[in-house]
């Protein structure tokens, strides 16, 4: 056949091409590190861009409108009395964090894109690795320059992980947020259960959701599980519940294997799903999370896991996706608890997971003087303040915190109760394999699958992904 | 393909295939018309399909360590894939989606407009076609917000139809809702390509047909198809390579729950952005690449065994 | 009218009305929606407002993007209707060895590049090029993406041109050019509409290839933008998606009826052995 | 005006296949010439390479004296009509007729009269502004001749020009394509698989097959003395009776009988077929003197004005042609007669005409 014959020259064509390809992979990271940190620190005319997962009227708005309209005024204006002419632009995305997070590797695997720019805290290290960004003190080339900020003694040591890997700081964190259960009072009320509800055990998690069962067309407990949602449920679902049995996804440079830990979470989640208590077709839908947070405004839900984010965005009776005019009396709040007292990681007896991003300098920025001044105005008292509009969120920053947090109890309450016994996700490369492979772990439970098979087959993902040596288990 | 009908001894044919040059373009202008065309898709399809191709046998990744050294891993990648539970669960997906929505859905639904569309008024016609090829034109992106308000669990259309309040039809039943989206979506194409090809069915033909009393399914089977045998092969061809490369069910899935319509192209996006293997996405698109060739030489040798 | 004749009838328009409606109603929300004063996921008779239409209208982006879809696909459309015009005329009327294989060895590539997979390549490549951020060379990576599959079905409308046209205006004299301009391209107008439809089409609603090659949201288009109408947490803004997405279906529409009208839109097909 | 002269022609198409094969032929100023043959005889072939659209293997084309051989078709000075008429669906008739002239750049003004006339003379008045697919088909061959006509060639082709007509329509047309080409005077080469269109258009007919020429005549001589079996059989509305002989002293035996025939140099005894076209035997119902074939009639089918009566001679099929009143029923014992100078013998293994003897035309 003629076709075929054309087609393996092809084949040949093609294979004395890729030998010309084998240099284009993989050659980024070198060399960069080598360049002058001190290039156009005394220019007079500067450019910096920054690069944000944010973008007015869509996505993230707030924070794109205050990047454009505060923040960046105010640098230049700043700038200017010192006599430099900087221009900033603001390239601003607005898409899944997958999406923008190639985007992004992709500039910046080319020595381009933005000079500063957010990203996952999570994603810090897989970054660092791929030598996407360097430490600070790198790249600005001053370890006392970086190191004596003083904004570093506002911003607490766990949150301070999120910009970084290895002990080494690559980026400032921005705000961060913690988990809790959210319940709603007025069904507690009719349940019998007591509007300060703190559960202490799992146990009483459940007890509780039996109690809310008798409630109709209420679904008592809802933790997120499945694939459907991502990382929402790693988040607001196995990690916490981890945690809570004193396990951590990766300790000591070993990933969570099937252990008696991990078939205890499954196990939970089988109590919850297979007796009714959640409703197992929300999680499997590609839109349920949005779901979730309809059917608890509309008193639906009895508790739900989730972020301080619920609060602040989504029941707030004014701005929020699903409103709840009456959040402040109704809505009720916990931490969340350890599977048993004094059973959590280092021993506590509640836990939480945090997330929340940094903002990074591009090691290849013509400015990286300025650019480091810019991530320290942007992480300055005032700026951060500014940035949260009269809003109340959870900072960086201790000091602004206790300003604006005052008259949010919740938050208030996430900020000094939670933060100081919450944990963080690594920020490996591996990570979003192993959190793949936790979800899965769940669907299969809520599924139908048994606890012992569903975990046989997280170990073997986690295999996969890691490789079997860097696994533990049982 | 080109080969031409060899010569019957005693009765010379008389050969004037599609490729004669009678406006006397010439070759070499002939290769300057092509230029631009072939030049584009040089640099932008096969380049970056080579390049693919190459990415597919290293375990390359966009982040962490292998971003600096990606490593060459010959066939591992593919070794892999074979040996990946996910990746046949995708491939059987592709399979169904494929027989479902494109090879009997929009084959079937296309054709059965364009026959009855035939005799229809004209007024009729226009609705329907244009209804037809309206959904066949609006942006997959907004097609998608349809469906999922179509299909929506508490509120949907198809819920208050049927008076079947609270069924998730996404979750419980993902692959039948992307066939009939899927069939929805793109009958258009089968349909306009019908249209024409009954046209160049004798009308005496079909008479004929039924002055001996054929039923109309042996009037299709007997009469219509042998015309329209080419139409069928071709418009089967097209629409089965791009049913199986078709991305929209991420739109209205994202795969899930549970892999269940993840499909290989979505499967695909999901290793390599969620994932973020780009070695291992490549492996597997080249992989869809040679089912889409076996599916095109399974069509060349139907159509040549028409002849 | 025999009895029989009558049930076949009503037959023929139940299933006609059938199939109608499967066609009509996932369409209504886009019909409802945009002008309900609380818009969701469901289809129900509006509660009449034209605020959703407001918001959308005052919305940073939203008609920016419509005009960076037009420029971005206009370019699109009219460079794969030109080049696929070219190549396929001369692939229909010169014999150019490797000619088919050539045609299916490309459909075929257009296949695994229009995966996910291949963004590495082209982000690399236009990066190289100087391409990134311009909207330019989005419109080329699309031209490249769909002018395989374009030559492949102009070929058809081409082989269908009866060449004794062209014939006759060689006897009479015609130059090759004049032949072309005379003939041939007017002959073939239909398909090249119905093609200009096509990649206009396709390279409209075209999210991954924009969203990766342009950096300035004010030169993102439409498609890229209603990625955006969701927020932080995923939820989506449905004031404005509902308007937008009609807006943003206007021009397809538009483009479409314009051209049906005047030149019909259709596919030959069959390809001859 | 302007004659043809085709020598040593032959056209090869890529695949070997010798579709005009050494061919020599002369077509004379103002004559109207007919190429006929089966399908596949390399008549269209011939054509198109006269036309320019198909170029020539070997040997030459000269139109008016001018060698044409290598000449792109728009500069050999001739005009063609296509088999499916060619007209151009975008334009209206005035535009298709006046598209040669807009070819060579003539002015629109005069682009305009000429269409008016060249209109006027086909009968095309009020039809100007239409366009091909409303017209009939009468009309659109009528367009596809003004354009040719006001392109102003030397030489007008024309390919199958009644094939696409329907019958009756086919009979006012060879009518008018007749009167027209006598008018205008013009040198017309026409194509067609169709004897009795050729018979009636043309001034000489060039019968081929296989590439090769078979006969060049007259439509007379063509019908009366085919020059091969080959033409025998193709030419005539009726099939010649083509019979297994033997060469006798005063004539040849067949089918049990014997006919007169012009023997010539032929010797006696020797087996021929021959040949002899129903119109010219001679049905009698009594005894008759001299060479005769007997037999009795087997069917008659009526032809209008004439019935073609088949005969069994001794096994042997045998049809003649009787005026209708004295068609004979089934049954019949009848005797066959011929003039001498209607039967003629052909080599029995190559076909070719065998006596010579003087034409009678």
């Amino acid at each position: 056949m003629r076709r075929i014959s054309r087609l393996s020259r092809l084949a040949v064509l093609g294979s004395a091409t890729v030998l010309l390809l084998t240099g284009c992979l993989g050659s980024s990271g070198d060399g960069s590190g080598d360049q002058d940190s001190n290039r156009n620190a005394d220019a007079k005319k500067v450019e910096l861009t920054i690069g944000s997962n944010s973008v007015k009227g869509g996505k993230s708005s707030a924070g794109a409108t205050f990047t454009e309209d505060v923040l960046i005024p105010k640098f230049v204006e700043a700038q200017k009395a010192k006599g430099v002419d900087v221009t900033v632009k603001f390239q601003g995305d607005g898409s899944d964090d997958e999406v923008y997070k190639q985007k992004l590797a992709l500039s910046l695997s080319n020595k381009a894109g933005p000079d500063l720019f957010s990203l996952d805290g999570i994603w810090v290290g897989e970054f660092a690795q791929a030598g996407y960004i360097k430490p600070l003190t790198d790249t600005v080339g001053d370890a006392a320059k970086v190191n004596d900020w003083n904004g570093w003694k506002q911003i607490p040591e766990s949150v301070q992980q999120l910009g970084s890997f290895d002990g080494k700081r690559y980026g400032v964190p921005g705000g961060t947020d913690g988990r809790v259960l959210f319940f709603n009072k007025k069904l507690f009320q009719q349940a019998g259960l007591p509007a300060d509800w703190q559960p202490k055990s799992w146990d009483e998690i459940t007890s509780a959701a039996q109690a809310l069962k008798k409630l109709p067309g209420v679904t008592p407990v809802q933790i997120n599980a499945g694939t459907a949602m991502g990382e929402a449920t790693s988040m607001q679902g196995v990690l916490p519940l981890l945690v809570g049995t004193g396990a951590t996804i990766n300790s000591d440079g070993k990933w969570l294997g099937n252990t008696p830990q991990l078939r205890q979470v499954l196990d939970f989640y089988k109590t919850i799903y297979g007796s009714g208590l959640g409703d197992p077709v929300l999680q499997r839908e590609a839109k349920g999370r949005d779901k979730s947070f309809a059917e608890f405004a509309a008193n639906k839900i009895g508790i739900l896991l989730e972020s301080d984010y619920f609060w602040r965005s989504v029941v707030e009776p004014k701005e929020g996706v699903a409103k709840m005019a009456d959040r402040d009396t109704a809505v009720g709040y916990a931490l969340i608890p350890a599977s048993k007292p004094g059973a959590g990681v280092k021993g506590q007896d509640f836990v939480s997971m945090s997330g929340g991003g940094a903002t990074a300098i591009n090691p290849n920025t013509k400015f990286p003087q300025q650019a480091w001044e810019l991530l320290q105005f942007m992480n300055s008292a005032e700026m951060v303040k500014a940035s949260l509009n009269g809003a109340a969120k959870i900072t960086q920053r201790t000091d602004v915190n206790t300003e604006v947090l005052a008259g949010d109890p919740m938050l208030n309450f996430v900020a000094t109760k939670v933060l100081p016994i919450t944990q963080f996700r690594p920020g490996l490369a591996e990570y979003p394999k192993i959190s793949a492979a936790l979800q899965q772990a769940t669907a299969d439970v809520v599924g139908g699958k048994s606890t012992d098979a569903a975990a046989k087959s997280y170990q073997a993902a986690v295999e996969a992904a890691a490789g079997k040596d860097k696994v533990s288990s049982s | 393909m080109t080969t031409a009908p060899a010569p019957v001894p005693g009765r010379p044919a008389r050969v004037r295939g599609p490729a004669q040059d009678v406006a006397g373009l010439g070759v070499a202008r002939a290769v300057g018309f092509l230029a631009p065309a072939l030049l584009l898709i040089g640099a932008f399809l096969v380049f970056p399909a080579i390049w693919t191709i190459y990415i597919g046998i290293t375990n390359y990744r966009l982040t962490g360590v292998e971003a600096v050294s990606p490593s060459i891993v010959g066939l591992a990648n593919y070794t892999k894939a074979l040996n990946d539970a996910l990746f046949h669960n995708a491939l059987w997906l592709t399979v169904l989606f494929v027989l479902g929505s494109a090879i009997v859905g929009q084959n079937i639904l296309g054709f059965a407009l364009a026959w009855t569309m035939r005799r229809a008024r004209p007024a009729v016609r226009r609705t329907v076609e244009g209804l037809v090829l309206l959904a066949w034109i609006l942006p997959s992106t907004v097609v998608a917000y349809l469906w999922i308000a179509f299909f929506d669990r508490d509120t949907g259309t198809l819920n208050s139809i049927l008076g079947t309040q609270g069924t998730a039809w996404l979750i419980d039943y993902p692959m039948v809702c992307l066939i009939v989206f899927n069939t929805w979506r793109g009958t258009a194409f089968s349909m306009m390509l019908y249209s024409s090809a009954l046209q160049a069915v004798p009308p005496s033909q079909l008479e004929s047909a039924r002055m001996v009393g054929a039923s109309g399914w042996q009037t299709l089977r007997d009469v219509v198809f042998p015309h329209i045998r080419g139409h069928v092969l071709t418009n089967t061809l097209l629409i089965s390579l791009w049913t199986a490369n078709d991305f929209s069910p991420f739109l209205l899935t994202k795969g899930g729950p549970n892999h269940e319509s993840e499909t290989v192209p979505v499967y695909i996006y999901n290793v390599a952005l969620q994932g973020g293997e780009l070695g291992y996405s490549s492996a597997i698109s080249f992989l869809l690449l040679i089912a889409n060739l076996l599916v095109a030489l399974l069509y060349l040798r139907l159509l040549r065994r028409r002849s | 009218m025999t009895p029989a004749f009558v049930v076949r009838r009503i037959g023929f328009y139940v299933l006609i009305c059938a199939i109608t409606l499967f066609f009509a109603v996932p369409m209504l929300w886009i019909a409802s929606a945009p002008f309900d004063k609380s818009p969701g996921l469901g289809v129900h008779w509006p509660d009449w407002t034209l605020d959703n239409v407001r918001k959308t209208l005052d919305h940073p982006y939203a008609m920016h993007s419509m005009v960076n879809s037009l420029l971005i696909c206009v370019t699109t459309a009219v460079a794969v209707t030109a080049f696929a015009a070219l190549a396929s005329y001369a692939l229909s009327r010169v014999r150019i060895p490797g000619r088919d294989a050539l045609l299916y060895g490309l459909l075929l590539l257009s296949s695994v590049v229009t995966g996910t997979a291949a963004m590495v390549p082209i982000f690399v490549m236009m990066f190289q090029l100087g391409l990134i951020d311009s909207r330019f060379g989005v419109a080329l990576v699309m031209t490249g993406g769909l002018l395989p599959a374009a030559i492949f079905i102009l070929k058809d409308f081409v082989d269908a041109v009866p060449k004794s046209y062209e014939e006759s205006a060689r006897v009479f004299g015609a130059s090759t050019l004049q032949i072309l301009r005379d003939v041939v391209l007017p002959v073939a107008r239909p398909g090249l509409a119905t093609i200009l439809v096509w990649a206009f089409v396709n390279s409209w609603g075209n999210f991954l290839v924009p969203f990766l090659l342009i950096r300035s949201i004010d030169k993102q288009p439409g498609a890229v933008l209603l990625q955006t109408f969701t927020d932080e947490g995923g939820s989506a803004n449905l004031s404005v998606i509902p308007v937008f997405s009609l807006l943003f279906s206007i021009p397809v529409v538009v483009l479409y009826l314009l051209v049906n009208s005047r030149y019909g839109f259709r596919f030959h097909g069959g390809i001859k052995s | 005006m302007a004659g043809i002269d085709i020598e040593g022609l032959a056209t090869v198409y890529p695949n070997g296949v010798r579709a005009v094969d050494g061919l020599d032929l002369t077509v004379a100023d103002g004559e109207f010439f007919a190429l006929l043959g089966p399908s596949g005889c390399g008549k269209t072939t011939l054509l198109r390479t006269i036309a320019g659209l198909e170029s020539a293997t070997e040997g030459s084309v000269r139109i008016d004296s001018t060698d044409v051989t290598r000449l792109e078709p728009g500069k050999r000075g001739v005009a063609m009509v296509f088999q499916d008429y060619a007209l151009f669906p975008h334009m209206n008739v005035s535009e298709n007729i006046t598209y040669p002239l807009k070819v060579r750049r003539v002015a629109a003004a005069t682009r305009a009269s000429v269409a008016e006339k060249t209109g006027d003379e086909l009968s095309l008045q009020g039809l100007l502004e239409r366009r091909p697919g409303q017209l009939s088909g009468g009309q659109q061959q009528r367009v596809a001749l003004a354009r040719a006509i006001a392109s102003e060639g030397k030489v007008l082709l024309l390919d199958e020009p009644l094939s696409n007509l329907d019958a009756r329509l086919r009979l006012e047309a060879r009518t008018f394509l007749k009167k027209l080409q006598k008018d205008l005077g013009i040198t017309t080469v026409f194509v067609t698989h169709d004897q009795a269109e050729a018979l009636a258009l043309a001034d000489r007919i060039a019968v081929m097959q296989s590439g090769k020429l078979r006969q060049l005549g007259s439509p007379r001589e063509v019908f009366a003395r085919p020059a091969n079996t080959f033409v025998a059989n193709f030419i005539g509305s009726t099939p010649m009776n083509l019979l297994p002989g033997t060469v006798a002293s005063d004539g040849v035996s067949i089918a049990g009988g014997s006919l007169p025939a012009a023997t010539g140099s032929v010797p006696s005894g020797a087996e021929v077929t021959v040949g002899v076209r129903p119109e010219y035997l001679t049905l009698s119902t009594g005894d008759v003197s001299g060479p005769a074939v007997r037999g009795s009639v087997v069917v008659a089918e009526n032809l209008g004005t004439q019935s073609l009566v088949t005969v069994d001679c001794d096994g042997t099929l045998i049809g003649v042609t009787v005026p209708e009143e004295d068609e004979p029923s089934p049954g019949t014992p009848v005797v066959l007669t011929a003039s001498e100078q209607r039967v003629l013998l052909y080599d029995k293994e190559s076909g070719e005409l065998l006596a010579r003897q003087p034409a009678v035309v």
